[in-house]
Order: C-alpha cells, then structure tokens, then sequence
C-alpha cells in the first residue's frame, strides 16, 4: 500500500471517455508505488501551472555515455521537493527488437522488471523506436540497465550521437517489402554502437529503414540516412487478382483510383488486342478484353497503384534500395527533407548489405568531420550543397538526385569539360 | 563502491526469438493483403500460408497492468505473440481465421478500442510533454488521449478518404513529426530571461549559436555576465530554451496552440510534404483542449465529406486549392499565413492561376 | 556613294542562308551611309576579337534625363576611332503605340527620319518594346529626337526609371481578351512619365499588360507590376463551335488534349443526361449525346482549354485584372517572378481605370520609399517579406496570393487575434 | 546655343490611327479564331467580320530598304497596315480572304519567311550584343541569324507538339528573357581587373554593392584605390562589369555559351517556370556558333518526336521527368546541373520518386 494520493482534478478528467487513460493506469500504479503517487502530484501541478517541472542532469550508466534521460523535479518548496519520491523520474532508452515484435513473455518480463526498479511505466515506443523505461531513480539506472543487458537488450542513443533506429514491418509481413529491413538496420546499427553509446558526434545522426516508398516510418523527413526499398525492373503482375479487382470494382473505379491517379500517368487501360509488349511495358488482363499497363519507365515508382490494388500489382524482381541523407525536424533552418543520393543499390548478398555499412560509416565520419556544432546532416548539406557532401562521400552524381537543374547561372563551371568526360566514361562503362 | 560491471554492447537484439512463427516462417515471402473489417489486416504468403491481424489502440504510456493485460490477451487468443506499430498501436496476429472475433472482443472489453487500419484515423504520434520532457509547453499523453477520445468513432471505423495519420508536439521541436494534421505548442512572446542563472547555468556561445535569427547577444546585466534578446527579431521558436533553461519560452497564457495540415511522409501519388499552418492562437486549454479538438474535427469534417478516395489530406487541398480550404473550413486566413522564413519566395503564387 | 567598304570575311557568311540578313540589310545602308561602312568594320573586328568594342557614356536631349542609349567607340589606335564614322552611335528609345500597330506611312516616315539624323538602322523592337533608333552622333540627338517629336512620338525609359512598356495585341484581334489593354498601358504610363522622363527610382520598373493569362507579352517574368486579364464567374460556352471541335477532332483528342490537360481536372465528358446544372457549372454539348463540363470553382483560368477549343470556350463576362509584382531577370538573387498581389479587379468603367492608376502609382511611390539602390521591387520584396509590401501599399492578405501556408513556425504571431477579426470582419462585409 | 526646343510630353501614342480598320471595328468584340495554315491566322469578330493575317519573320534590326520593302507589300496586298509581335515577326491583316495567298507569294518572294504561328518555332527574342551594347560577350544578331537559318523549316511549318520560343543573351543578365530554348553567354573565369584605370571610371561601393556574393573588396593596388576579387568566391557572373568596366569579365575563350530550357511565361495548364541549365562549354564560335546550333536541334528533334500535343518544352519534361531528358537528348549530366544557390533545397529530390 503505498502513500495516500494527491488531489488530481484535473487529471481526473483525463479518466473519461472511451480511449485508453494513462491516468487510470498511473492510480492503478499508484495503488503500491510511491513514485507513481508523486508524479501524479507533480503532473497536476503542472496541469494547473501549464509549466514543466522536469529539469535535466548529468545519468548515465558505467561504460555508457549515453541514453539515459535525467530528469530531476524543479517543483520545490524551501528548497525541497513537493513530491520526494518523484523527485528523480530518470528514462531509459533500450533498443527493441527491429519490427517491434514481442512475445507475451518478453513483454511480462519487462513490466516485472520495471516495477522492480523503476516506477513500472514503460512506453512502447518512443518516436524514435526506443522502449522507454520511464521513472527511475539515480540508484537504480544502473541496477535496471545490468538486468535488461542480461536480458538481451542494450542502450539506445541520446545526445549527440547516434540514435536508436527504426524498421518497418516490412519482410515480416508486407508483400511490398523490397529488402531486408531487420538486417540492414542491425548491420548497420551494430557496427556503429560506439557512436550511439558514447556520444561524441557534433549532433544527433537517426538511421531508418523502409521496405519500400510507401515509408511507413517516415524515414525522408524523420532520419538523417533513409533507406528505402525500391526495385529496378518492371512492376509484376497477378492477373487473378487484377481480375478479382476488377470485378469487384468496375472500370470507373479502375479509371478514377487507379490510373487517374498514378503521378506520371504511366497507367492506361487497353484493349487487350491493342495492348503492348514493348520492353518496359507491364500488361495484365482485367477482364476478357481490358488490360491495365503500366510505362515502367515513366513509374516513379511511388507505390499507389500497388496499394490500390495489392497483390495485382507488386514491386519488380530487381530489387534494392535507394539512400537520402539529411531529414530533421524544424531547429535552425526549418524542416529537411532527405535527399536522394543513391537511387539504386542492390541489396541481396552479404557484400551488398557490407557496402550498405560502408556507405553508412562514410556518412557518419563525413558528418563527423564536417558538421559544426549542434548542425544536422541535412543543415550541413544546405550549407556546403549537395555536390560537396556527395564529393565527400564518393558518391557520382545523378538526373535523379534532382527535381530540375538549376534555373540560375550562379555557378563557375570552368570544369565542364572535365565533367562530361566523367559522365561519357561513366555512361559508357 | 564495488567494481561496475562492464556492459554487454550488444545492440539490436535479433527479432527472431519474439517474431510470430507464421512471420518468420514466410519472412520476405508475402504476396496479398486485404482489409477484411476496420481493425483487421489479412497477409497471405507465397507458401499460401495465411496469417490475420487484429490491431488495437493503446496509451502508449503503460503501466504493469496494461502490459499484462495485452499480454494476456496475446496467451489467450493469439499465439503468444504481438508487434507495436510505429504509432503505439498494438498489433496480435494470428493463423486461424476463427480467433479474430473473440480477440477484437477480448480487446474492445478490456478497453483497447480494434481499428487504426487502413482508411481510419490512426493513433496519434505520441510525445513527452509534462510528463517526461524538460522543455515543454503543454502535455502530450492528455492532448493525445483528449483528441483520441474525440476521435474514437473514426479510429473504429474506415470511413476517411484514405490513411490518416495526426501527431502532436508539445513545442515547436516537433518530436511528433509531419502529419496530416499536426498540433503544436507555438509560443508568441520572448523568452522572459532569468538573469540571476544565466551565469551559472548556460554555455553562452553555444544559446547565442542556437537563434534562428540570431537575435540573442552575450550581455552585462547588474554586473552578471547574461544574455539579451532583440525582441523586434526574436520570432519566439523557443530553441534557445534547450540550451539555456533561463529563457524561459513557456507561458501559460501566450504559449498557444497551432494546427498544420498537409504533413506526408508517404511517397505515394505525390512526393512527401511538410504539414503548413492554417490556424493558431488556440488557448492551452488543459486538461481537454476542447477549442484544439473543435479545430481538427472540422478539418477532418470536411476532409472526409470532400475528398476523393485515396487522396491524402495534401493531395485533396492540392486538388481543390488553398483558397478553397479556407473557405470550405471557415479558418481565417491572415498574414501569418504567408510565409516569410527563407526560401519563402517559392511558396508564393508567381502565376495568374486563381481560383474563385 | 559612301567610302569604301572595309573586309568583312567573317559577316559574309552571314548573308546565306534563308533568313533575312541584318548583314545584307547594313550593306545596303552601307552603299550611301558612312557611318553604316565603318559599323560593319567594328562588328567584323568584334566578331575576330570576340570583343564588344562600345562603351557607354552621357547624352541625352534638352529637358528629359534619359532615352539614349549612347555608345562610343573603344576600338583605337594611337586614341584615334578605327572607325571613325561609326565612333558614336548612340541609340533613341522611343515608344511605340500600344499594340506595336503602324501604317506603312508611319514605317516610311520613320524610315526617312532616320536615315536622315542617323544611320537608318531601326529595331522593330527592342525586348521592353521601345522603337530602336540605332546610329546617331552625339549632335544628330537633338534634332532627330525633335521631329520624331513633332510626329507625335516621345521618349522611352532608360536607367533608373520607369520603362517603356508593352501590351499584347489583345483587344485588337484576340477573343481571349479580357481589358482594354491599350487603354490600361497608356492610363498608367502617361500618367507617370516623369518617372519615366527624369529617372530618379532606385532602378528600373517595367509595367507590361496582357490580356489573359497567356501572357503574351511575358508580363510575369519581365516586369515588376503585370496586369493580365482575368475573369471571376463562369467559362462562355458556344455549341456550334463545340460541336465542331468535336466533329473534327473525336472523343480521344477530346479526352487527351482537352480534359488530360486541364491541370485541376476541372473537367470531364458527361453524357448530356447526367450533365450538372448546378451552380458554377458552365457545360457544353459536343454532340447528341455528350456534353463538355467545366466546374468554374476549381478552374484556375490557365487558359488551356479556351486554346485548345477557340471560340467553343470564351472568358466569362464578369471580366477584370490580376496583378502580380516584381518580375525580373536574374542580377544579385537570381530571377524572379511577379507574385499575384491581386487576385481580382474590375476595369471596365472609368474609375476602375483610375483605380489601376492609383495603384500603379503607390506600387511606384513604395519601391522609390523602400528600395535600396539598384534593387528592384522583386528584391526587396524578397528582402522585406510580402506582407510588409502589402502593408505598405494597402492590400489585404488573401489565399490566391500563395501556393502554400508557412511550413514553418518560425513567426511571431500574437496578433492573431486581430488578424483574425480583420479577415472576419472583411468576410462578413 | 539656340534656346532648346521644350519636348512635348506625349508619352504613349493612341494606337487608333495606326490600327487596321477592321480591327479597330471591332475592338474587344472577337470570338473566334483558328490556324488555316502555317504563317496565316484567321480571326472573326461578333459583327461577323474576319480577318486574316499573315506572319513572316523579319531580322528586327532593320536599314531603309527592308522598312520600305515592308511597307509597299501592305499597300499592294494588305490595306497599309501592320503591326509586329513582340518576338520582331511582322503581321499582316487582310479582309478579303483572296488576298492572302498573294501576301503569302509577295513577302516569300521578298526573302520574308512566312510562319512563326501557331505550333511552329517562332524568331528568337533578339538582344543587342555585339551591335550595340557595352557589355557582351558575343553577338545577339548573327547569332539569331544563324539558328533561324538552322530552323527555318521549324518556322514556316508547324509540326513542333505546341509554340516554341526560343531566346539568346549575350551576357548573363539574359535581357532574352526566360524561354523554351534559351541560349546564353557563360563566363567561366573571374573578371581580369584593370588596375589603372578602377580609379577613374569605377564609383567602388556600387561596384563592390553589386556582386552577389560578396566577393569583390576594396584595395589599394600600386598605392592607387582599385577592387580584388576572392577568386575561390567568384561566380563569374559579370555582374561588376556593367558599373565597372574595368572588371573585364568578356574573355574570347574562357566566355562559354550555355543552354538552358524548359523556360515557359503563359499560365496555359503548368504555371510559368524559369528555363533549366542542360549545357554549357560550348565555345563562342562567331560567325555561325555551330556547336550551339546542334544542341539546339538535338532538343528540339527529341522533343518533336516525343512530347505530346499541347505539352510545351516544360510540360513535356516534367511528364518524362529529367533522367529521360538526359538520356533521349544525350546530353551529359554534370555537377553543375545541381543547384547550389540559395533556396536550392527545394530542387533537390527529397522523395523516393526516381525512374529507370
Ligand atoms: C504497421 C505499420 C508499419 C509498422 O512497422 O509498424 C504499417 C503497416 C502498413 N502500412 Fe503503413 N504502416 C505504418 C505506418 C505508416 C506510416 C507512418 C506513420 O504512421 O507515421 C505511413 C506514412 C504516413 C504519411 O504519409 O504521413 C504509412 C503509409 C502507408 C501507405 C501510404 C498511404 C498514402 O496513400 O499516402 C500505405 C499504402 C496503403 O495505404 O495502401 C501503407 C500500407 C501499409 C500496409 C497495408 C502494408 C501491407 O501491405 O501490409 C500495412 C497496413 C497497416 C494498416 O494498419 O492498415 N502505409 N504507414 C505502421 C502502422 C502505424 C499505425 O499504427 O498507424
Ligand atoms: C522521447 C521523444 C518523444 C517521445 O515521447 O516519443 C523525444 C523527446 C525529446 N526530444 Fe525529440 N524526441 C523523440 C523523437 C524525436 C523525433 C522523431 C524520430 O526520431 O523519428 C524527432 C524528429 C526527427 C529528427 O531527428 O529531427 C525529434 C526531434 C527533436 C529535436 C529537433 C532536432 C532538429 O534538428 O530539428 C530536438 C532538439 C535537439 O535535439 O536539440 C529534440 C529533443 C528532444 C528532447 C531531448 C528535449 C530536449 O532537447 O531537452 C526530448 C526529451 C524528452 C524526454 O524527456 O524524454 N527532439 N525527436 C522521442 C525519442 C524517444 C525514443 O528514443 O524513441
Ligand atoms: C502576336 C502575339 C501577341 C502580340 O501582341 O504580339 C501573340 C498572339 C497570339 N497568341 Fe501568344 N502571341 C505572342 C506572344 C506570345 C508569348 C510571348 C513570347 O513569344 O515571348 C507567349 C508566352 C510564351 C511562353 O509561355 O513562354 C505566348 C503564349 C501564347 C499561348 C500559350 C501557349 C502555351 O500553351 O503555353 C497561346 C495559346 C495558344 O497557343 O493557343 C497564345 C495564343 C495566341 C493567339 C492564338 C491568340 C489569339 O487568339 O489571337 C495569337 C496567335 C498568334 C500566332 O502567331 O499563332 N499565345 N504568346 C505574339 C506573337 C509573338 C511571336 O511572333 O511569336
Ligand atoms: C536593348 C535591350 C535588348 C534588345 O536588344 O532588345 C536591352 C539592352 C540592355 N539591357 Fe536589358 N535590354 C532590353 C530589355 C530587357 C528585358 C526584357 C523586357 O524588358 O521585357 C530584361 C528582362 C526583364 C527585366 O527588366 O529584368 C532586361 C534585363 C536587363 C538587366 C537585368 C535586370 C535585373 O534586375 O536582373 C540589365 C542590367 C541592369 O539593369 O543593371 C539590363 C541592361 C541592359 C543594358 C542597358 C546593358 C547595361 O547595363 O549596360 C543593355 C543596353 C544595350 C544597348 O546598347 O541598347 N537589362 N533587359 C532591351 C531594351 C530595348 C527596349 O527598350 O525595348
Ligand atoms: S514501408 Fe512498405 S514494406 Fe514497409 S510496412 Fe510499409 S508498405 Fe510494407
Ligand atoms: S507505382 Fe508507378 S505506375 Fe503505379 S501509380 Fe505510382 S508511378 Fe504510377
Ligand atoms: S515536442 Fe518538445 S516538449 Fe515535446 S517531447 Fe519533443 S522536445 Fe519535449
Ligand atoms: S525564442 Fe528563438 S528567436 Fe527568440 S531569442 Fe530564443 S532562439 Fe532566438
Ligand atoms: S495575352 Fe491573351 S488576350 Fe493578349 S494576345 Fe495573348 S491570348 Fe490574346
Ligand atoms: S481554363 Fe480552367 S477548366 Fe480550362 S484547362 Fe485551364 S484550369 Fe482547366
Ligand atoms: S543580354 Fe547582356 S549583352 Fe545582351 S543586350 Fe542585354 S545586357 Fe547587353
Ligand atoms: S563576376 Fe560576379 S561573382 Fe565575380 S566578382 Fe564580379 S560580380 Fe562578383
């Protein structure tokens, strides 16, 4: 039985209505855990100050630099906390498994072993993927940590370093998956952790990886290298299924959500006796006289008409990835998009994801050395422009790389010739 | 203090162990979905192997009883397994086409509402806010749970237009991300400087490096080494408050509230977009937002009775135009709206295309 | 008989060929005009050198500060002219009538001046649309410019100043015409010339007038106060004329160059009975059974699809102008084009032309206030944010004016309030 | 000296006097018009009135003669009126239908190609260059004589997929104008100051107040004031030149010619955009610039067989998207086609959108 719980009109308000309350389940905590009574108290504090009360510190555990997130109240009165046993509300950031699977097991442990050292509120997941180990004190950061890195798990990234990543389900369960998402995100990962656990990068570096360009977990704009999944060769076609589409749709359908959608209007309807079997031409039947076909080479491939119609039209069998560098969130410059700077490798055999791991070390060191303090890869690129960050990298240049050339003549190109000779070389090798 | 033990860098654990068998057995093998009811996903394999999804909403914020509770209901009816997607909702699969209608009972009873799935209003991108972060100017986990309980019918049913995918940020660092709609704590005054703590507490150089519009300057005051803001430029982002706590950026009465709508992350149709602002001056209205609430369902009112299928909130106001917008929501459309942040000159309309 | 022609190996081959050769045409003056021999030498040691060999200087006529361009020789030797008939060659701007439309007695006329004061080279026109009278000494000015004077005509701009001005053919001959272009173009300069005559603006600014959004005479990109005709309510529709499209051209080129184009898709084939007869909808039968549809809201008045269908489709009738400001070419931020300032206004009646002259001349009075040295409009626009340009010159925000809302938050915006009342207010009334 | 003559202030001249009958007849009152041949437009009014015009091309910078030549054909076959378009094509208008195929006859006869309508590739917006200005770094008239020779069959027929403009600049500030094609000077190498005579000629802050990116600084060189320029800064735009002729920035080699395209000014379906670089190196090869002509061509030959009705330059290109424009055109894809200037961001592909 733990102490007597505080006043929390406000919060009580939270208790209503039909979507899951953290607020019941912070009472429910609350009826045996001290910790819980005092953040109540604090939360409804700042309920009714519309302020804060958390301030940050220096916690950490032995051999780690990082991925702790100190949190020490600032509510006090004569100098002392208004809610002791919340005083120290500390995170840890873990790592879960890529995809986000659990078993149910794995899932008690975790509560057990959270109620046992921290508070018991766990958050599945962080914005950045991270299990969030939420309500510990500065005693017991380490104790906790020792039990869930027997447990399997290790940190996850904070400060200037890199952070946690994410994958989507991807392979695991998505017929648009392109590659192996768990694995190039551990290979990744885990051949860089010295950057994620002792932070010493001028800023944050987040890895993510999608299985295709649906991107669902937003990779362009929330990682500073994106790996998405895409393919080279024409869209693959099921004409049992597009039949069954059809049939349950009809051609206005077919016409207004389909093709009058694609963005390049590479999707027509033909005739089946019209149809054409050029190269790059993907056709599959309808109906007994309709077919649905597809430019490949005028697809950018953004995935909508494989969404429309899953199964009937699914990503090619040439299949790899292609790499942008530089999303972020809105500090210093607005928000960044990344930038596609490799619209195509392979990702099949070892020496694929090795170089996979490469391009990401060279990335990493690159932003190591070039970023200022406190800048992101993607103000960093803004500041020294694309060619100098794909120069520094290795990385040649490509059409894809760009919406359109530059409409200024602001450039000195005295090199040109020099450059065309690379292009013809490259073009002919 | 005893010796410390060395951890084991070990980092992403392998998923194998904790994927459903079903998964891992067809793992890159997947051909076909479909969307059976709201709430429900069904996969099939190359193998023909088949597996159901039953996905439901959840705190994110849990305590050990919801853990063990999902938990339980993952023994009972779901073959021990379960995955979290993204946007904290929780995910059961299973193979046998009987157990979807006793799970998505188990879970609408033990209060995990089953939707989020396809064309719904899916979980909203969570953040920290009063409960955890050190910098914010409104919660998270209320806003969240306020809008969703606003929004509970349209994460059960499948009735927008397509997927939509809302966040919140309880400041304008914008954890929570691009979405179709995004509320976000926007401050509209100066950080109020606590000139007795700067010395101690702030790296100078650094708060100065950190202004957008450098409008902070190193500064005496009473003889203390501190900080100055040049409130003419100052355009109340907040970003010096991270590095130096005395700025204070938050206030409870003009810190408010904005909404962004557009935000896609997704390359289908179009190319990704950032969310653009449409209104702001809400009050922090704690602990229920109802004017932020009012503002969203509007928006997504009017989304929904107007949009074509599969069109994203950016590619239907793409289609029907911003003026439209405006006049179809009733938001006011002011200056704040025109945008003057680098770069504004391609936001302008530098056509005679008009729309009336 | 002029002196002797000097060798021209280099302009020779520019006289095959099938288009008309400027070369031939400078021979030809050159058979009796000294000036045009030693103008051929100069060019012919440009064309070896790959050098200009003008330089600029002072000339101008009594009582106007500008309209010359002069041009002096560089090309010496032991500081004698090479060519010393050709050492000055200054050239008159003079404004054309709105339209650019001549009598071949007025051709004649011109003709005949020139070839009396200066070399009798003239440029039918220069790129701002000015008369250029090319060739003519320093002494010769004067005079020339008197008659040209007497004939009715009158100096153009140069420098920094308001420049002469250009208007498509427009009402004249085109049914796309939405104003009386003429009488905008010489509302607005004739009321300005002093601007124009006594250049004292921070840089130049170029008013052009077009009579739909086609733009015929580039008003968008070239110049820093565009007026283009518009309309606010419903496309005219003509079946007869729709009829016959389609009887020449088919449902496909109907379907493929008409409808695919339009770029809100704001128009589709109906069959005639289920043809919308609601309002802001025009529609239009193109045979028995099917009608062309146009949903007016959504139409953004591109004009594609009255080009492709003339006459069939026509402007409404509630005509008028959008403006858009600060065109420009590429110097100090690289091109800019005009922003649409004003989505729609009336100019039919004598006050609405009174109204575009006022506006006209408060667009000038701010950039002469608020403009720094050599910076056009479209650049201090870009330095001082639009809506303080608005501001300045009295105009209410509104959303035609902008492709997008912010996408940053990086603003100060506690008038909200107020601004929202503004537009409130301004709603209801 | 005489007392000067006062100038009468006339300003703008009413066009009514110099305006073909017909049209001023009906003036705002036309409803129709159509293309009955290359070269020959057809108009007709709501009276019922039509009128034909017939187009040719002139070579703008006109002697005696031509001007002459030009008038006595209006007064033989076409009602003694004309008037010119703003591209220096000369139209013009008759009443009586018979009468044009005789215009037609006279102006070929003249060496006046009859075209420039509709879907063909019209005169090229023609500057002043070596003829007449100060500061360029080539010719603006050989040049447009020389591509008009290349394309005269793209001028007096109409198989192009829309109307093609074209424009040549013989310096970087493009008084040509944005265009379909547009051809211009490209200067490879900082200004070559000289000293002796910066002093004289030169006002310095305009100079150093010009320069884009602050790369020009004030000096004292040999004891006198004179400019430096950073050199590793310098964009070589030539934009010191013009206020400072000692800045040579004209160099009979390092002076390049580049192509950019995809430029559009009407409103028609896209909104305007600027041309694009697609080459540039190509040498200032006076008197026929070949090099620059079979570029020109190569674009245009693709683009005539490979764009759509009704898709100009722009149009075309955006469908096919700029990875096919390099490949079908041949045209190399260098560094320099990715912008660096400011607000560059926006042209970058951040999307997964590509092509193969
Ligand atoms: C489970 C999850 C991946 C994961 O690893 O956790 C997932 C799973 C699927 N996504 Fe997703 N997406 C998931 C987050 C996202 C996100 C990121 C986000 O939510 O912030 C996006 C980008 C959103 C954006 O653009 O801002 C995303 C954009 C899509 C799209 C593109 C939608 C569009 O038209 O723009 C599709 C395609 C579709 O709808 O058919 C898609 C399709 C799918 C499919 C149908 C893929 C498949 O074949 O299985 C899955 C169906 C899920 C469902 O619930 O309907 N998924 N999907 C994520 C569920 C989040 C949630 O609980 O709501
Ligand atoms: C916890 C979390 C929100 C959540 O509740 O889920 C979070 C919380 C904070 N974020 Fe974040 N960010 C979190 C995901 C993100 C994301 C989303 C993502 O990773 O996909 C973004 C946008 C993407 C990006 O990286 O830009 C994000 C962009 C930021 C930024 C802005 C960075 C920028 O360059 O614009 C900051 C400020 C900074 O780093 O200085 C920031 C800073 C912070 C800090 C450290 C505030 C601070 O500077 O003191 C917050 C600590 C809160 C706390 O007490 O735990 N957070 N933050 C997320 C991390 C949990 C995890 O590890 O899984
Ligand atoms: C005569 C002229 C106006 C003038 O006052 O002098 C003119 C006259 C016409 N224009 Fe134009 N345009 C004229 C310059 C322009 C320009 C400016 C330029 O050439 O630099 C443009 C903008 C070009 C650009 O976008 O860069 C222009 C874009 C158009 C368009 C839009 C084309 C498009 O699809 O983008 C049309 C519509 C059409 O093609 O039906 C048009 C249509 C027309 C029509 C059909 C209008 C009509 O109903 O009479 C006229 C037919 C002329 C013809 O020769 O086919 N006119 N037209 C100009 C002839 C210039 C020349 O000799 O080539
Ligand atoms: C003559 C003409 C080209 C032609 O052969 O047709 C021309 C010629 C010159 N232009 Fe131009 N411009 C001419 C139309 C244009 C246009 C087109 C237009 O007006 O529609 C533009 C683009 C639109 C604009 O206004 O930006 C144009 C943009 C420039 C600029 C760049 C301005 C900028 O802000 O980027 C300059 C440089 C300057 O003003 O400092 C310039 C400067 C010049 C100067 C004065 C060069 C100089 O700075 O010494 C040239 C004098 C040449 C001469 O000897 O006659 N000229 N200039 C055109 C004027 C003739 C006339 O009066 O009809
Ligand atoms: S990103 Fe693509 S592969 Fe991954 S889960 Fe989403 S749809 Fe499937
Ligand atoms: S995936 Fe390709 S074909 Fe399909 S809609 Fe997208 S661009 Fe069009
Ligand atoms: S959005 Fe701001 S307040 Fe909220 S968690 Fe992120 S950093 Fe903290
Ligand atoms: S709030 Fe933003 S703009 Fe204002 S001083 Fe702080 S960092 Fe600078
Ligand atoms: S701008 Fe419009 S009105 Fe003027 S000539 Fe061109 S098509 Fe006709
Ligand atoms: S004028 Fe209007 S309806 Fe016609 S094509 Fe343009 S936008 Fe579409
Ligand atoms: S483009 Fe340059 S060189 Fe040519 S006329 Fe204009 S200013 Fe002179
Ligand atoms: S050429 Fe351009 S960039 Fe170079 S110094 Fe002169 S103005 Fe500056």
């Amino acid at each position: 039985m733990a102490k007597k719980m505080h006043d929390t009109p406000m919060l009580d308000q939270l208790e209503s209505g039909p979507w899951p309350s953290f607020v019941t389940g912070l009472k429910r905590m609350a009826k045996n855990n001290d910790m819980a009574v005092d953040l109540l108290g604090q939360l409804e504090a700042s309920y009714r100050d519309l302020k804060g009360y958390w301030k940050g510190g220096t916690v950490g555990v032995f051999g780690y630099g990082g991925g702790v997130i100190p949190r020490f109240t600032e509510l006090k009165k004569d100098d002392k906390p208004v809610f002791p046993d919340a005083a120290e509300f500390h995170t840890l950031r873990i790592q879960p498994p890529p995809g986000m699977h659990y078993s149910s097991k794995l899932l008690r442990d975790m509560s057990t072993l959270w109620e046992k050292h921290g508070s018991g509120l766990i958050a599945f997941h962080g914005q950045s993927g991270d299990i969030m180990f939420q309500g510990c004190t500065t005693a017991n950061v380490q104790p906790a940590f020792d039990e869930l890195n027997e447990m399997g798990f290790d940190m996850g990234g904070a400060g200037p370093a890199l952070r946690t990543s994410m994958s989507c389900v991807g392979a695991a369960r998505c017929e648009m998956s392109c590659f192996d998402e768990a694995r190039a995100l551990r290979t990744v990962i885990n051949n860089n952790l010295d950057d994620m656990h002792r932070p010493a990068l001028p800023y944050k570096f987040k890895f993510k990886f999608s299985g295709c360009p649906n991107d669902c977990v937003n990779s362009i704009q929330r990682s500073d290298m994106a790996t998405i999944g895409t393919w080279r060769d024409n869209i693959q076609v099921n004409e049992k299924l597009a039949k069954e589409y059809f049939a349950t749709h009809g051609m206005d359908k077919l016409m207004t959500d389909v093709v009058g959608l694609c963005p390049t209007k590479a999707l027509s309807v033909k005739k089946i006796s019209e149809a054409s079997k050029a190269e790059g031409i993907s056709s599959v039947a309808v109906n007994d006289t309709h077919a649905l076909q597809i430019e490949n080479h005028n697809c950018v491939r953004c995935m909508h008409c494989l969404n429309v119609m899953p199964g009937a039209l699914l990503p090619g069998k040439d299949r790899g990835v292609s790499i942008l560098i530089g999303g972020k969130s809105v500090l210093k410059i607005g928000a960044t998009m990344g930038t596609m700077v490799i619209p195509f490798m392979k990702l099949e055999s070892d020496e694929d994801y090795e170089k996979l791991n490469e391009l990401a070390r060279n990335v990493i060191d690159f932003f190591a050395e070039n970023a200022l303090e406190h800048e992101r890869t993607g103000e960093m690129i803004d500041r020294i422009g694309l060619v100098n960050f794909l120069d520094g990298v290795g990385i040649e240049v490509d059409p894809n790389m760009i919406l359109e050339p530059r409409s200024n003549p602001y450039a000195r190109m005295d090199g040109w010739d020099e450059e065309v000779e690379k292009w013809n070389e490259r073009q002919a090798g | 203090m005893a010796e410390m033990r060395q951890p084991i860098e070990c980092g992403v654990p392998d998923a194998k162990p904790y994927m459903h068998p079903t998964m891992l057995k067809n793992y890159g093998k997947w051909v076909y979905h479909s969307h059976p009811k709201p709430g429900v996903l069904y996969h099939r394999a190359e193998s023909g192997d088949e597996i159901w999804t039953v996905k439901a909403g959840t705190q994110r914020q849990m305590d050990g009883y919801t853990i063990r509770k999902l938990a339980d209901i993952a023994d009972q009816y779901a073959e021990g397994f379960v995955r979290f997607t993204t946007r904290s909702n929780i995910e059961y699969m299973v193979t046998d086409e009987k157990k979807v209608e006793p799970l998505i009972k188990a879970l609408f009873d033990s209060g995990f509402p089953v939707g989020g799935t396809a064309n719904s209003v899916s979980m909203i991108s969570h953040t920290q806010g009063f409960l955890h972060c050190d910098i914010p100017g409104t919660d998270a986990s209320g806003v969240v749970k306020a809008l969703m309980d606003d929004l509970y019918e349209e994460f059960i049913k499948c009735e927008m237009p397509n997927r939509v995918k809302l966040s919140t940020s309880c400041c304008e660092i914008n954890c929570g991300g691009q979405a179709d709609i995004a509320i976000i704590m926007q401050h509209t005054k100066p950080p109020k400087i606590n000139h007795d703590l700067v010395a101690n507490v702030c790296e100078r150089p650094t708060v100065v490096a950190r202004c957008p519009v450098a409008a902070i300057r190193p500064a005496l005051v009473n003889g203390k080494p501190s900080l100055e803001v040049d409130e003419k430029k100052c355009i109340c982002c907040g970003a010096c408050y991270p590095p130096c706590p005395p700025m204070q950026i938050n206030d409870p009465e003009h810190s408010k509230i904005a909404i962004w709508v557009g935000g896609k992350n997704s390359n289908a149709r179009s190319r990704p977009t950032f969310h653009k602002l449409v209104a702001s001056g809400l009050p922090n209205n704690a602990p229920r937002w109802p004017e932020v609430g009012e503002v969203v369902k509007k928006i997504l009112n009017v989304y929904k009775a107007d949009a074509r299928p599969w069109e994203r909130m950016t590619d239907w106001i793409e289609r029907i135009g911003w003026p439209r917008f405006f006049e179809k929501t009733g938001l006011p459309f002011t200056k704040y709206h025109i945008d003057d942040w680098k770069g504004h000159r391609r936001t302008l309309n530098a056509s005679a295309h008009i729309r009336f």
